[in-house]
């Protein structure tokens, strides 16, 4: 028998709720089966969920550290194991590995600084953790300014949680948008780039960017053109991933491994990348 | 210890208009054939593709048939035609890498030979016994 | 350092095979070599290298990882890794050797591969010096020196002796196991042989190929070079270079239900197929020449800016001679390196 | 050595290039060593004349190139074949694989290609540059003093060997001399295996197959391998794999390779001239080019534009799958 330790070789995690939060984006909530939290990590981190026989895929850990008791994630239908999650139900094993990646900088870089959040879609998932982190260690923030927008009210994440606990929240802005006119709607209409500009934010602020990568990429030249350094973003990149740990090859971009060196890098770190992710 | 007596396992592709009926009848007519034959409806034996008979195999079969209306017969008029073309040339290719020819057959039965149904399982339950497990086209991984 | 006559040596194969499991290059029945577990009877090949690398020992081609088990909605997870016994794998030419100090930077680095670190603790490479070069070969542009091989026991081979010589601790240990089948001698027939060898590399066609246009930190220079289209333009996306590499290190894991459980396994990858990258919602790199252009910064930038400016390449040239199309990563340096032909 | 120049088809690719009647050229790139030649597009003279090379090393069929080709290049594509070459070219028209008329194609006699790997069984490791202009080869060796004179005969490639036909069976312009359809004994090792027993035939196959590191150049330079996405790259199809992580996994690769190539393959060869670990995979397609021809009469993959491969057509008289068999009796 082999004793060396080995993260390829997962744990079991439970399913202990089923959270349906858009047409199709399901949010399940993780123990071990002794109804422990898996793994301890930082805001920004993921781990590798799997359904033996379905396959393996990497998520991001969408509740904060400081959640003691689970993990959440926030998990979009779109392949083979998400396609399977979904039809989960409550009570369903699953394997865990994890945590992996480079978390954001939260007691660093983020330290003292006032926050804007920009999110797009599914792009809330991995902003969730460190927004609630800010919010939990809310003294050691400055303003915290959260813009997020997606196709229609039914695909905002998070929806109960934003109206109940951000927006009550003081120092906490939170700005919404959907991209077309609904009923029942009357905040602000468009994408979310625009409406970035519209708000005008001071450049007094460090941004963390999330949603889909035309969305990055316009918020990233709108933040800019307002004046925002690169150093001053931060951005969460996805690429397909199999290990993890930074050997298998396959989130290889330029000299950094998605999966190790990011998911989170600073913008002007990404610069130096070829462009290719 | 008690040695097991071997059985194989069969996989009968069915046609579903003429093979599939003729098994039915068979039952009808309280016909025995082997319970390790295991029946799979297609609508045609031609939807039978050369990776459902090695799947078959992969998966734990020791013989693999293919029944389907007889020629002329077709429910789909030509389909039991290409069938018939392209079967020959599966086994024939499996003979070439000597995997055992008796292992494979095809047969034409209709709706109303239930009797000829029983008595071909029978037979080709027996041929591939004698043979006993497939050995040359087995994934071990799927062995128990 | 010690040495046997050739006549002796399949005795002293024998000895090694005594107590470990021993893989040496024997002539394949297709008339090329492959590395074969001894037995009475084998030989000895003379080709200068195998088609698959020694690689395989260490990271196979296809492993299982662990089991599962299902039911209903709960799962079992069976550990299934074997402690690896000891084995020996001789004949390890200069470049192959180089190729696991590549290897062992990514599969031992922390979080450590335990599949590949047990194995990496239980074998022993002998390797051989090279007597022979083949015009395929620029080992000595990643400053590979094929006269003097490193390695647990580096063997040279002369007309009538085989010279052993102990570099590890692992390597002691077996040479002591020998010790009465191998007999003590100065190092002068090896230092001559050696000799001859370095002269030979001199007069190899490929002997003036360099790496100075490559190494960490050259990214932006050599990413968007327009050559990568022309060099890309016949590629097939197929494996081959990529599988006989001893250094290529990316793999997939894949999962195989059958039916009675469920066998989590890695196999090789490789950067050059079209889905290694596609993703749910799509796939970073579409066309060949991305692809292509992957597998050959990874080796010439990526690797080295990572690991101390160590190429991961080592040489051996089996892409050169396995290649459908003969692209291979000599024409990829000197096209870039501008000095093309 | 072959009959037509280098020289001969620069000029006449030259002359094509600067007339305008074609934008880019498909043919075969000078190497390190005068073996190593890679497929290349000429879209200029001077680079024909830099780096276009035609020597007994090249044995790349440029036919599925023309499929990639014709939806990338703008313009009209030249082509050289060689007599092989057209039956693929000709092939991949009747499945509409690519735009005729965006091709021009030349047809060049080949008097066969030389097997590198036969060469250095004879001249040993350390080649430097082998000279093909002469009767024989002339290799220059690093090893030896003066070059190595090979017989071009004894280092054919298998293919070439078993030549079936020098005759071009689709081109727009031909160079040199038309040749004839050979009769070739390239059925002679099917029947030597044919003969042997099952136990026999299944340790012959083993052997070889288990040498399989599913690298998928097979697949890749298959003229008639020109799916989108092919069921093994499928993960939808539920037998995607890419290593032989098992033995059942290379003998599916390879039955249901040559199955879904079976009345379309033409014998050009290319699967066994690529494979990394010398699998004689041409045997398996030349068996059922033999079970077609000797049970559905003789038929040619590629010899006509249109033409109705075996496998997608029927008679009411075919043998039974079992007649099939017996009938082999009868032959062996």
């Amino acid at each position: 028998m082999n004793n060396r330790e080995e993260t390829l070789i997962p744990k079991i995690g439970v399913i202990t709720d089923v959270r349906i939060d858009t047409p199709d984006i399901k949010t399940f909530r993780v123990v071990t089966p002794d109804g422990k939290k898996a793994f301890d990590h930082r805001p920004g981190q993921c781990a590798m969920l799997s359904v033996p026989g379905v396959g393996e895929a990497m998520f991001s850990i969408t509740s904060s550290p400081t959640n003691e008791e689970y993990m959440e994630f926030s998990i979009k239908k779109c392949g083979c194991v998400t396609d399977w999650l979904h039809q989960a139900e409550v009570g369903q094993q699953i394997t865990i590995r994890g945590p992996y990646g480079k978390p954001f900088p939260v007691d660093d870089e983020f330290a003292g600084k006032n926050m804007l959040f920009i999110a797009g879609g599914v792009g809330l998932a991995p902003l969730r953790s460190v927004i609630n982190y800010c919010r939990h260690y809310r003294d050691r923030y400055g303003k915290i300014d959260i813009v997020y927008g997606s196709r229609s009210k039914d695909d905002l994440l998070d929806y109960k949680e934003i109206i109940d606990e951000w927006m009550t929240d003081a120092g906490v802005d939170v700005h919404l948008t959907i991209d077309r006119e609904q009923e029942g709607w009357d905040g602000h209409v468009g994408f979310v780039p625009n409406y970035v500009k519209e708000l005008g934010f001071d450049t007094d602020k460090t941004a963390v960017l999330c949603g889909p990568p035309i969305m990055i990429k316009f918020t990233l030249d709108g933040l800019v053109s307002l004046g925002f350094d690169k150093t001053q973003i931060y951005t969460t990149l996805e690429l397909r991933m199999k290990c993890g740990v930074g050997k298998c090859g396959r989130c290889n971009v330029g000299a950094k491994y998605v999966c190790k060196d990011g998911p989170v890098f600073r913008c002007d770190e990404l610069d130096e990348l070829p462009d290719e992710y | 210890m008690q040695v097991k007596e071997y059985k194989p396992l069969i996989v009968a592709f069915c046609c579903n208009w003429c093979s599939y009926a003729g098994a039915d009848l068979a039952g009808n007519n309280r016909l025995n054939y082997p319970a390790d034959v295991k029946i799979i409806r297609v609508p045609c034996s031609c939807r039978v593709n050369p990776m459902f008979i090695l799947r078959a195999f992969q998966r734990g079969a020791d013989g693999v048939i293919l029944c389907g209306c007889h020629p002329g017969d077709c429910h789909y008029t030509s389909g039991n035609y290409f069938t018939r073309r392209r079967m020959a040339m599966l086994f024939s290719m499996l003979d070439f890498l000597g995997i055992e020819r008796e292992r494979t057959r095809v047969e034409w039965v209709s709706a109303a030979e239930g009797a000829k149904f029983a008595a071909t399982m029978n037979d080709f339950v027996t041929q591939v016994a004698a043979l006993g497990e497939n050995k040359r086209l087995e994934d071990l991984r799927c062995k128990k | 350092m010690r040495k046997c006559s050739l006549d002796s040596l399949n005795s002293v194969f024998a000895k090694i095979a005594e107590a470990m499991a021993l893989y040496l290059p024997v002539d394949g029945s297709d008339g090329r070599a492959v590395f074969s577990k001894w037995e009475d009877g084998s030989v000895l090949s003379n080709a200068l290298n195998t088609v698959r690398s020694p690689k395989d020992f260490f990271f196979p081609q296809s492993e299982d990882l662990m089991r599962f088990k299902t039911e209903g909605k709960n799962i079992e997870i069976i550990d299934i890794r074997p402690e690896s016994e000891d084995f020996a794998v001789f004949g390890v030419r200069a470049c192959d050797v180089k190729s696991f100090d590549i290897l062992d930077r990514v599969f031992l680095t922390e979080p450590c591969d335990s599949y590949y670190a047990s194995r990496r603790e239980h074998g022993v490479i002998i390797s051989l010096a090279c007597t022979r070069p083949s015009e395929t070969c620029f080992c000595q542009a990643f400053g590979i020196d094929p006269s003097t091989p490193a390695g647990d026991i580096s063997c040279f081979k002369t007309d009538n002796e085989m010279y052993w010589q102990a570099n590890t601790e692992k390597g002691e240990a077996l040479l002591k196991a020998i010790e009465s089948l191998t007999e003590e001698c100065t190092d002068e027939a090896v230092n001559e042989q050696k000799e001859k060898i370095r002269a030979i590399m001199k007069k190899l066609p490929l002997a003036s190929l360099t790496t100075n246009s490559f190494g960490g930190g050259k990214t932006t220079e050599l990413f968007d070079r327009p050559e990568w289209a022309e060099l890309s333009e016949a590629c097939l996306g197929c494996g081959t270079c990529t599988f006989v590499c001893p250094t290529c290190q990316c793999y997939d894991i894949k999962d195989f239900n059958t039916g009675n459980g469920v066998i989590r396994y890695r196999c090789w990858d490789s950067c050059m197929y079209s889905e290694f990258t596609r993703m749910a919602h799509g796939n970073n790199r579409i066309s060949q020449k991305e692809r292509f252009r992957q597998r050959f910064m990874h080796k010439l930038v990526y690797y080295p800016e990572n690991n101390d400016g160590l190429f991961s390449c080592v040489g051996c040239g089996r892409c050169l001679s396995r290649c459908p199309i003969s692209m291979n990563i000599v024409k990829v340096m000197k096209k870039l390196g501008g000095e093309s032909k | 050595m072959q009959k037509i120049t280098k020289e001969q088809l620069i000029e006449r690719a030259s002359a094509l290039l600067r007339d305008g009647t074609v934008n880019h050229v498909l043919g075969w790139a000078q190497g390190e060593f005068d073996y190593d030649i890679t497929p290349a597009v000429f879209s200029d003279e001077s680079s024909l004349t830099g780096n276009f090379v035609w020597n007994d090393f090249c044995g790349a069929n440029f036919s599925k190139y023309l499929v990639s080709k014709c939806r990338t290049l703008e313009g009209k594509i030249l082509v050289f074949l060689k007599p092989c070459d057209t039956y693929s070219f000709n092939q991949l028209l009747t499945e509409h694989r690519f735009d005729r008329e965006k091709v021009y194609a030349i047809g060049i006699p080949c008097e066969g290609m030389a097997d590198i790997d036969k060469v250095k069984a004879i001249c040993g490791d350390g080649i430097s540059s082998i000279d093909c202009s002469g009767e024989k080869l002339s290799v220059t060796s690093i090893y030896e003093d003066s070059p190595i004179s090979v017989n071009t005969a004894d280092v054919l490639t298998e293919r070439c060997v078993n030549c079936k036909s020098k005759k071009h069976v689709a081109y727009d312009e031909l160079l040199g001399d038309e040749g004839d359809i050979l009769d070739s004994a390239r059925f002679d090792e099917v029947a030597k295996i044919e003969a042997m027993t099952p136990d026999e035939r299944f340790a012959f196959w083993q052997n070889e197959l288990s040498r399989c590191i599913r690298c998928n150049a097979c697949r890749d330079v298959c003229p008639a391998c020109t799916c989108e996405v092919c069921v093994f790259n499928n993960p939808k199809s539920g037998v995607e794999n890419k290593a032989p992580a098992n033995s059942f996994e290379e003998k599916m690769f390879h039955i249901i390779r040559a199955f879904h190539v079976a009345g379309r393959c033409t014998d050009c060869g290319e699967c066994s001239r690529v494979c990394p670990q010398n699998i004689p995979l041409h045997l398996l397609n030349r068996k059922f080019i033999k079970e077609m021809n000797e049970c559905y009469g003789e038929y040619q993959a590629g010899e006509t534009v249109g033409s109705k491969s075996p496998l997608t057509d029927y008679t009411l008289e075919d043998l039974e799958p079992g007649e099939v068999f017996d009938r082999g009796d009868i032959n062996a």
